[in-house]
């Protein structure tokens, strides 16, 4: 495309120290290791710690209800909600997301209907909502598959003029795959307004970071690529934030992708079927429980007088809500029409899915 | 659109018609690949595309196959209509991921709410002479793909009006193109309609055998209907130009006349397209068949190498010899 | 070497039993992919290779299946025996290329002189409540393609046996596990051999019909003729083990006897495995079948969701409805 | 595997100018532009430039034998000698090579039978020589794939205890295949003895350079796999070699893979069936014509005293002598049996194909 200016970038290497803005203890990162960032408002920051606590009550209720049975898997995102939320508060609603299955959160926060959003999951459709309204595209089980249509969705909308962009989430074992790399090269070249969150949650299933990648940090490949990366604290809503923000802005604007890693980690297993026993240890998990993303952002607000007990009841409130209609959603036992599973295989109709459907509905009539 | 009085046009020239003419009246059709730009493509089915409509209409993409065909999904999604190539066969298989679980499936797990209004050229099947890797039939992994269109057309008028449709269809089509006929010429009149997707076409009528064939082979399938005139044996050959969906109705009809076919393709036989054609046409024609259907085909070996590939191919000589194996008096 | 008495083991137990031997016995052997090490595969496969053997004979890879593929291509040019997993067939497909055009034709390419000993382990096909593109069915696309091995066991001797035979052969083998079966008991003593690759194996004898089964359709065919009993009608049940090479000889012979056949599988009718089946079956007895050989297998649609799977599924329900269609008094 | 170390390693970016030991006036680098290389001995020098001589007679012979019609294709590496040449002569015998179909000078370089080695672009059989005598893997066509052989072959090497490295050739186009990358992450965290030479011609058939990267140089790619990278000047052979001995020595080392980029130019056609008028300028190839390594190399060593009448002569006569062979070798017409076609398909024997086998033999006896 002739959109690609022609002049190479001079884009840096990532800062080795993960960039954050508020420390594990809550306090305040001073200016000069900000990198050039600044803090959020406060009133963002309570917004992201609002949306980050009723997530955390959400993930939880879901993997209750998993637990129970009620659902087929789930993968949890707890520990990962200053990455999540922190990305979807700085998208616009005119902005796509191009979720994995781990970013179930993430949807939650972005409005999908929690009963539309767990269709999947509890296994009556492949995906329950309407990728087109909530702009926010079925969530991909093919490792980093999706994060080519996010550029393609994002080099369609710069082709039309329309000043977009486009995120999303690939994890640090997929970032392995082909796919990672090929769609960090199409944006590069084509300088798609799409965004790559990479949440390095530190494993893949069982298999560790330090078997995925020999490099310093995934934010590295940028360079690779011409596209500016960040490695940042994943556990810093605060960072997560100001970094998208800029990162967003920066691809509205016609300025190319950027690479940005969030460093966390994954507190749950990988689904409720996986037994993390067998590859990591309880104090492993332990010390990262206490890099906790809500709790560092609770002690910021609390210091800075700036979470009222309304605030919090409020907070509590929306959660129980949130957790409570889901529950609800999920006892129901939705009335599946096998049928359907003809309707939507191609738009056009065929005579021989035709057949199939009527030998299929005279079997249940049988 | 391309008008032309009638005229003899080759395949590449009809298709790159059919290209210009859908990118002229379509404004989100969009044409990328491997050397499609300048170059116009190895083949030059999209010679002058990116002259005549510019680098936002036409342009060359970063070498690699998954990688076109995952942002030509997120293409489709946002509402544009992606045209994209893989320059051979055996160069679709890195994309092979995106498009089983992807462009197949797109649609149906988002319950009809996403369609991909895409397609995927593919320079297709051998017969010229490519060396390693460049003349595999690879459409027998498409065809057992819910959710993909297979289509491959026989001749220029056909490949003409099968990439129209191609590119207007809302589904996602993969789009075969026999690399041995791009420079066969037909008289043909642009713009042409012929019959739509999922129609097989009777190309010649004949009363004893009915010879199924699609894209390359269906010019040796006449021949071999040709050559059989001597012998008093007339042969039906019926193009299928559509494998997917698959035309039941009339190759039903001209095997019920018949009552003995053989289906006719360059792909390996295991598991070939072969096979669902015998299989389906045996399933529903079983009462009026005088004979097995057979398969003439390539041999379960990889493509061979230029020098061998006169063995490998399906010839009229061994197509008339097989039919000859059948017990014409029997039952 | 493991052995044991007969006692009752789980498919994925014996498929460990037969890693763990391989290993000990071959220095060769080599196991690697995702989540194979501590965590001993997502099925429990490879439950305990690394804590013995240590991480050079077993190890976790990166998460890229070309890689995988293409990394055990040139271990085993080395003159090792890698044995990969790919982790449910959908995630087989990034490494298609590697798979059709480097494994299958690497030995052909070099006129025999580089053999590439490797086994592909991919847990297959559905029943088990999987989530989007965890269920799969993928047979068809490797049986079509030269060069290739296909095997898939039924049960928990078989799996051993197969294995071990996989990992010794110098031809590359994909080797397909039917997920639905890891945890179905049988009664083994181990080390146990059972027919070799390309061996069909009449598992239930019958007279009337004959039902053409592998992996997770083995069990579905059998209760089908346990039902069929009270009905009286006699069907012999084939488990095909071994896809490619295909046994015309124990299928070709029980069809002779039956008249009747069906092939059953979960994967998609069009293009699926079933064709061949019913194809090549057709082509060499047609004058000893007395209907058409029925495909009982999946719709042609993408694998559904865990709620709806049940319906997509052949039952012997299904089966015997199927059976119920042919004309039973003609020809 | 446990062999990779945990440590991560630290490597920085290769420089922006590429590096040259010899510029292209044929004078030596001064040291400290050499980025702590030195130049090859003289008689090294020697060698390079008398196997590149020999080499580009030779191409310049089957290019001729192609237009002729005596074979099917034929991808010209002219121009390209420093690269095939350098990464050539600093393998030993015990390294295996893992080339593209660009790189058949390598292979005659590295001793295989021009006739063996033209089966493939002849049209005879796919591939013609027996890879583990010349330890030179067949010629990849599906771009990029090789580098994994490349990674696998080495890793078993490592694992078996055996002290050698292996050489994969990496077209600028094949570098945005998902395998480059695949291959450089897994040769990264399993610490493989891979050296990458990144055939850096500027051109993948028609598509330029500009439309696969936006990255400064593709070696820049290196760091995002924790890889040392280098940025050579591809039409010097003496800079070429040098970094290549150095990769290939860290490598048998047991100290990991190296990226080399070798930035050099396409100079014929791609294949003969390729048109570059539609493309490229005439003046665009004149520029790198004038850059020729050959040349280069030829200056530096008559400033040296060190190229006698002789060694022009016996250079001239290996090179008529390579190229005399070869058109005999081609002008044979081989006699092939097309029941080999079944011979290969498997080690184990299929009864299918010997009933394919006598089918076909039936119809020859016809
Ligand atoms: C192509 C592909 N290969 C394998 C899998 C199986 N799989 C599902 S999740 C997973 C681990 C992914 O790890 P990571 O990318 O780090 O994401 P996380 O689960 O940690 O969020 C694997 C191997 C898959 N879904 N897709
Ligand atoms: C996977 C794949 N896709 C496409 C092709 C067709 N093809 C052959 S060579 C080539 C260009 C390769 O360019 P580059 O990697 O720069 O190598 P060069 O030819 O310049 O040496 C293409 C597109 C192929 N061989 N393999
Ligand atoms: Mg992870
Ligand atoms: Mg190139």
């Amino acid at each position: 495309m002739s959109l690609n200016v022609e002049t190479k970038p001079t884009v840096g290497l990532p800062d080795p120290e993960p960039l954050r803005l508020i420390d594990d203890e809550g306090r305040a990162v001073r200016s000069s290791a900000r990198q050039g960032f600044e803090l959020p408002p406060v009133a963002t920051l309570k917004e992201l710690y609002r949306r980050m606590a009723i997530a955390r009550r959400w993930d939880t209720q879901v993997t209750a209800l998993t637990r129970q049975g009620r659902l087929a898997t789930y993968p949890s995102a707890l520990g990962q909600e200053a990455c999540e939320i922190g990305t979807v508060l700085a998208m616009t609603e005119q902005d796509w997301l191009f979720p994995t299955y781990r970013d179930s959160i993430a949807l939650m926060t972005r409005g999908i209907d929690p009963g539309e959003l767990l269709q999947g999951f509890r296994g009556d459709w492949h995906s329950g909502w309407d990728p087109k309204k909530h702009r926010t595209s079925v969530q991909a089980t093919p490792l980093a598959t999706q994060a080519l249509h996010a550029v393609g969705y994002a080099t369609a909308a710069k082709l039309n003029g329309e000043r977009i962009a486009t995120v999303t989430f690939i994890g640090d074992g997929a970032s392995s795959e082909g796919d990672t790399h090929e769609a960090f090269n199409f944006a590069g070249v084509w300088q798609a307004p799409t965004v790559f969150v990479v949440q390095n949650n530190q494993f893949a299933i069982s298999v560790p970071l330090s078997k995925q990648t020999r490099a310093r940090t995934l934010a590295d490949r940028a360079i690779g690529y011409g596209i500016p990366g960040y490695y940042v604290d994943g556990n810093d809503a605060a960072a997560v934030y100001a970094v998208m923000s800029r990162a967003m802005e920066r691809a509205r604007r016609g300025d190319g992708p950027t690479i940005v890693e969030c460093l966390t980690y994954r507190v749950e297993a990988h689904t409720n079927s996986d037994d993390p026993t067998r590859y990591r240890t309880a104090d492993d998990v332990a010390i990262w429980k206490g890099k906790d993303p809500i709790e560092r952002l609770e002690r910021y607000l609390v210091s800075q007088d700036a979470l009222s007990d309304a605030d919090r009841d409020e907070i509590t409130a929306e959660g129980e809500r949130k957790a409570a209609a889901t529950r609800e959603a999920m006892s129901a036992e939705p009335v599946l029409d096998p049928m359907d599973l003809f309707a939507h295989v191609y738009v056009n109709e065929r005579p021989s899915l035709v057949e199939q459907r009527e030998f299929l509905k005279a079997e249940g009539n049988r | 659109m391309t008008t032309t009085e009638a005229k003899p046009i080759t395949m590449a020239a009809a298709l790159n018609a059919a290209l210009r003419d859908a990118i002229a009246e379509d404004p989100t059709v969009v044409v990328y690949g491997e050397d499609v730009g300048p170059l116009g493509g190895v083949f030059r089915v999209t010679d002058g595309l990116q002259a005549e409509f510019g680098e936002n209409r036409v342009w060359d993409s970063p070498l690699a196959e998954s990688g076109i065909v995952g942002t030509a999904v997120g293409m489709a999604m946002y509402g544009m209509r992606p045209v994209v190539e893989m320059q051979f066969d055996a160069f679709s298989y890195p994309a092979f991921e995106q498009i089983v679980s992807h462009v197949a499936k797109m649609h149906n797990r988002t319950k009809g709410r996403v369609a991909l209004p895409m397609v995927i050229r593919i320079p297709a099947s051998g017969g010229i002479g490519g060396v390693e890797h460049h003349s595999d039939s690879s459409e027998a992994y498409w065809t057992h793909t819910p959710g993909l269109t297979v289509v491959m057309p026989s001749n220029p008028a056909d490949a003409y009006s099968l990439m129209r449709e191609a590119i207007r269809s809302d589904d996602p089509v993969i789009f075969m193109e026999p690399k041995s006929r791009y420079w066969s010429k037909q008289e043909v009149a642009l713009p042409v309609t012929t019959e739509p997707i999922g129609t097989a076409k009777v190309v010649r009528e004949g009363t004893d055998v009915t010879l199924i064939a699609y894209g390359p082979t269906v010019a040796t399938a006449l021949e071999t209907a040709e050559m059989a005139e001597a012998e008093e044996l007339s042969i039906e050959v019926i193009d299928l130009r559509s494998l997917s969906p698959f035309d039941d109705a009339t190759v039903g009809a001209s095997v019920r006349k018949t009552s003995r076919a053989a289906v006719i393709h360059e792909a390996a036989q295991f598991g070939g397209f072969g096979a669902e054609v015998a299989a389906r046409v045996t399933e529903r024609e079983f009462y009026h068949l005088a004979a097995p259907i057979l398969r003439i085909t390539g041999f379960d070996i990889p493509y061979p190498s230029p020098k061998l590939e006169e063995y490998y191919l399906p010839t009229p000589e061994r197509i008339l010899n097989a039919l000859a194996t059948w017990e014409w008096e029997l039952p």
